[in-house]
């Protein structure tokens, strides 16, 4: 099975890297660009076929390690 | 030997570097400013030092990489003139198409910084011709993301044109996965452009150039490129 | 007064960590009930964490003069005379509780705070240390702190380039629930350019650079005063995060707008903000500030004046500039691509005035707002006397090899390579001798002079007798510093306990410090700056005493320093001391 | 108008985070990981309510520094 956790800064939380990439593509001249705010994605592959249990166990990769969840949120989505 | 250091925002070792070029080739290199769009006359060599330009953010050396002067670089390396980029200069070196490849992260995830062997591969380049061909020196490393990467082809590619100028070793100069501090392919440390004017390499041979700092081995790196250029003019 | 302000209730004023009678004497100074903002302020600038109400008038005791001493306690950092025109600028401070609830993102907010405090004094930082307290290593959280601290300490200081050359690293179950993080940065200035926070003459621009303003840390500083209990995790504000990126452009604006001649005062953003450093910045000039919240850059829209005034954003700095040099500053700024923006004027009424919509927020003497927080006597009682062991009534229960064997694998004693390996300690060429001895040994640019740092304190000693704990732990900087061949010339502390409100914690630091005062004037080795932590306390369980003590010393000539190293054969090993 | 732009490792090149990440997902016990690969994802705001400029200047940002094509693959949606 494959699957796709996708972290995001919460809102309100500074995200230098976000902040670094706008002023880069504005000095592009990449034009229309308001803002740019920077997360991950985990694609992950998983043993079995039951769905209920990877998405038990994506959720615990995701509160354990993958997010901090001080700071970050998280999606959890299993595709296939 | 006229050299210019590169200066991106969040460069950090441009004093480190200034200082050994000065002390080796006695003449004070120029600072240029990234958003300039020309090096100063006369420039033999390019140097982009080590750092975090623009904190390393996105990928390394990927913002520097597409800074206004490196056009200018690109022309200087198509004509034939000597770039040395050091850790962050070598990620940018990468980033900016002028060597191939990429740094990922360190395969252990976590900065390293301490001192380093490397095996000199050849003596025949202006970037090794003050050391001896299999030679091994000790200098520093200090980085995250040094862990040399690319497809199969160009790494035979490299090795097959000898390429690849600078390897992690031993302290009597074996290669193999526990000195490979990085995880590096082939235990790459530093590598040149086909044409053999373009080095870039992970390790800080400026942090090594004075005696009462206790060790010299950096020094061989820039007396060669002095040797090079006299030789040359 | 803004429509949306909650109104001042009791509760309201608590939630502010202002006691009742706290709240009594703001209203008798300003002679009516604040505005929700003003509030905000008072708990800002009264709270521990800034005006040391529990700590000052034991601080006193301590010796803080030396013909070396250019500045002592009470500005950004303290600054000593090295000779030859140079000046050395150094501080430690604690970013304790923030570590505990996000370690990465508290310890590089940490390292950032300390480091703007040596560079906003006109100082190019050179050295960084660090002492590091986790709780025992087979607690469930430790590994975790551990991972995210050291990480942190070194994504901040290697990528703003500065090398990490020295610290300390303890475990011990007491701080399980309480780490420390304490963060110390030398730099190193000319002698006659030192910059300082103290605002002079009327009308002057009062300047914005760095980074936006966010919601960040907001009641920061107040945390940082509160004991954590078990829900401190719901508590949590919006956490601070590090961008050494933006910190480094800072530094080097900062630096080349120094050079000009356009700065009368600057002072860094640090716990609560703009609060505290336009305060500051008025208070010690002898004016009046007034300030004008719809200049401030933000980077969040809607932004209240209580949170513009009590954020904690980073990498923030406020000046007071010549109003000529207004362009010439600016243009520095916008070339190192940070915020640039006039927020406010000084003036001749010594009123802390704060517009923001065209309405006045806040309108306080500032004066009073500085130094008229509440000062604590608190009740202290002496630790109690333990019994003095001598080693030979101990029966030893493991032969002398094995326990030796035993000690140096402890997480304690073991080396701490796999720490200092993950700071760059060799960054700027100059670090003559790395960590791993007892001072870390920095050349002074272009030598032939050198500096010798060192981080030091035995926790268990201090619990055990503060007073010679105290004492114990200003030697060891002394000793470690000589050892590397170095002169002692000063000291800056942190100083880690637990609830001041306990009498039997007030007695460990009340006796702490005077083992440390009675240290530094027998070695004529003085404290030049500081920081206090408190309330380093979990569900009424305290942190040993902690402080730390952060030792600076000259070596006229580098070259001639000595090492721990054994450098030869069959050399004679002498043992000195009783 | 909001877009995502999505940044993943082409399949070969080795992606040591990934990797260490998996490893440590196993040692903290979570079940059924058979493997991990880490991308990024920026969320962009841009001005302006031309789709089909705004997905001209994604693309711009894409190939000129969000992804290194040499070892990278990225897909832009426009959400709103
Ligand atoms: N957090 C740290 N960062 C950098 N260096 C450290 C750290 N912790 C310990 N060290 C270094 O490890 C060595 C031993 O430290 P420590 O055990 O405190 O020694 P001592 O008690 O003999 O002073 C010192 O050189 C010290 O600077």
């Amino acid at each position: 099975m494959k699957a796709r956790v996708t972290v995001t800064l919460k809102t309100g939380i500074l995200d230098p890297q976000g902040k670094a990439i706008e002023g880069a593509l504005k000095s592009l001249g990449v034009d229309g660009i308001a803002s740019v705010r920077q997360g991950k994605v985990f694609d992950i592959e998983l043993a079995g076929a039951d769905r209920a249990k990877a998405e038990a166990a994506l959720k615990a990769a995701a509160d354990k390690l993958l997010a901090n969840t001080v700071i970050e949120n998280y999606r959890v989505e299993v595709l296939s | 030997m006229k050299s210019a250091i590169l200066v991106f925002p969040g460069i950090n070792r441009e004093r480190d570097m200034a200082r050994a070029l000065k002390l080796i080739s006695g003449h004070e290199p120029a600072m240029v400013w990234h958003a300039e769009t020309s090096l100063p006359k006369g420039t033999d060599l390019v140097v982009m030092p080590g750092g975090f330009s623009y904190g390393d953010y996105l990928r390394c050396g990927a913002i520097a990489a597409r800074s206004p002067v490196m056009d200018a670089v690109r022309a200087f390396a198509a004509d034939g003139g000597l770039v040395l980029g050091v850790c962050n200069g070598f990620q940018i070196l990468c980033e900016s198409g002028l060597l191939p490849g990429i740094l990922m992260r360190n395969a252990r995830l976590k900065f390293i910084c301490h001192d380093v062997h490397l095996r000199v591969e050849r003596s025949d380049t202006p970037f090794t011709r003050g050391y001896n061909a299999g030679q091994v020196i000790r200098v520093p490393v200090a980085h995250g993301e040094g862990n040399y990467a690319a497809d199969e082809e160009t790494i035979r590619r490299l090795e097959g044109e000898g390429r690849v100028l600078y390897r992690y070793c031993s302290a009597t100069g074996e290669i193999g996965d526990t000195h490979n501090i990085n995880g590096a392919a082939q235990s790459i440390a530093g590598i040149v452009n086909v044409r053999g004017n373009v080095l870039g390499m992970m390790p800080h041979p400026e942090n090594h150039v004075e005696d009462i700092m206790g060790c010299t081995d950096g020094r061989g790196l820039f007396a060669g490129l002095v040797a090079h250029l006299e030789r040359a003019a | 007064m803004n429509r949306t302000d909650p109104p001042i209730t009791p509760e309201l004023v608590a939630s502010h960590g202002l006691k009742p009678d706290e709240y009594e004497r703001i209203l008798k100074l300003i002679g009516r009930v604040p505005t929700f903002t003003e509030l905000g302020i008072f708990s800002a600038m009264w709270n521990e964490h800034c005006s040391y109400k529990s700590s000052r008038i034991h601080l006193r005791g301590l010796p803080t003069k030396a013909p070396w001493v250019i500045q002592g306690p009470g500005e950004n950092a303290g600054v000593i005379d090295i000779g030859d025109g140079q000046a050395v600028v150094f501080k430690m401070e604690s970013h304790n509780h923030p570590s505990y609830i996000e370690p990465y993102q508290g310890a590089t907010t940490g390292v950032g705070g300390i480091l703007r405090d040596v560079f906003t004094m006109g100082a190019r930082p050179i050295a960084c240390l660090n002492a590091l307290s986790f709780g025992d290593p087979s607690h469930p959280k430790t590994r975790h702190l551990v991972g995210g601290v050291v990480a942190g300490v070194g994504g901040y200081g290697n990528s703003f380039g500065v090398p990490t050359v020295g610290g300390q690293v303890r475990f011990h179950t007491r701080y399980d629930g309480n780490i420390l993080v304490n963060a110390m940065a030398v730099g190193l200035a000319d002698a006659d350019k030192i910059f300082y926070a103290a605002a002079s003459g009327v009308n002057m621009p009062i300047v914005y650079l760095g980074s936006k303003t966010g919601r960040d840390g907001i009641h920061g500083a107040t945390m940082a005063s509160a004991e954590f209990d078990d829900d401190s995790a719901e508590k949590r504000p919006t956490v601070q995060v590090g961008d050494p990126f933006a910190e480094k452009l800072l530094l080097e604006a900062c630096l080349e707008i120094m050079e000009t001649d356009c700065v009368i005062a600057i002072q860094d953003m640090g716990a609560a903000g703009l609060t505290c450093s336009a305060v500051e910045m008025g208070a010690k000039g002898d004016l009046g500030v007034d300030l004008d919240l719809d200049s401030v850059p933000t980077r969040e829209q809607g932004m209240s004046a209580y949170e513009m005034m009590l954020s904690e954003s980073q990498e923030r700095m406020l000046m007071v500039l010549k109003p000529e040099k207004e362009k010439e500053a600016e243009a520095i700024f916008r070339k190192w691509g940070l915020d640039f923006a006039i927020v406010g004027y000084t003036t001749p009424s010594q009123r802390f005035v704060v517009k923001h919509g065209g309405d006045v927020m806040v309108d306080l003497p500032i004066k009073e707002l500085e130094s008229e927080a509440p000062l604590y006597d608190r009740p202290h009682v002496p630790s109690p006397q333990l019994p003095v062991v001598h080693a030979r009534d101990v029966a030893p229960r493991l032969p002398v090899a094995d326990a030796l064997e035993k000690l140096i694998a402890t997480p304690e004693l073991c080396s701490k390579r796999w720490v200092w390996e993950q700071y760059d300690h060799v960054i700027g060429g100059n670090t003559v001798q790395r960590p791993g001895g007892d001072a870390a040994v920095v050349r002074v640019e272009d030598g032939p002079k050198g500096l010798a740092l060192t981080v030091d304190v035995t926790p268990r000693y201090c619990e055990a007798d503060p007073f010679e704990g105290g004492k114990q732990a200003v030697a060891e900087a002394w000793r470690n510093i000589t050892a590397v061949g170095g002169r002692p010339l000063a000291i800056t502390d942190n100083l880690n306990f637990g609830n001041p409100e306990r009498p039997e914690i007030m007695g460990q630091f009340v006796g702490c410090l005077k083992g440390i005062a009675a240290a530094c004037t027998a070695l004529d080795f003085p404290v030049v700056s500081g920081n206090v932590s408190l309330y380093n306390e979990t569900n009424g369980r305290g942190i040993l005493p902690t402080p730390s003590i952060g030792g600076v010393g000259l070596l006229d000539d580098f070259t001639q320093s000595a090492s721990l190293a054994f450098k030869a054969e069959g050399e004679c090993i002498l043992l000195i001391g009783e």
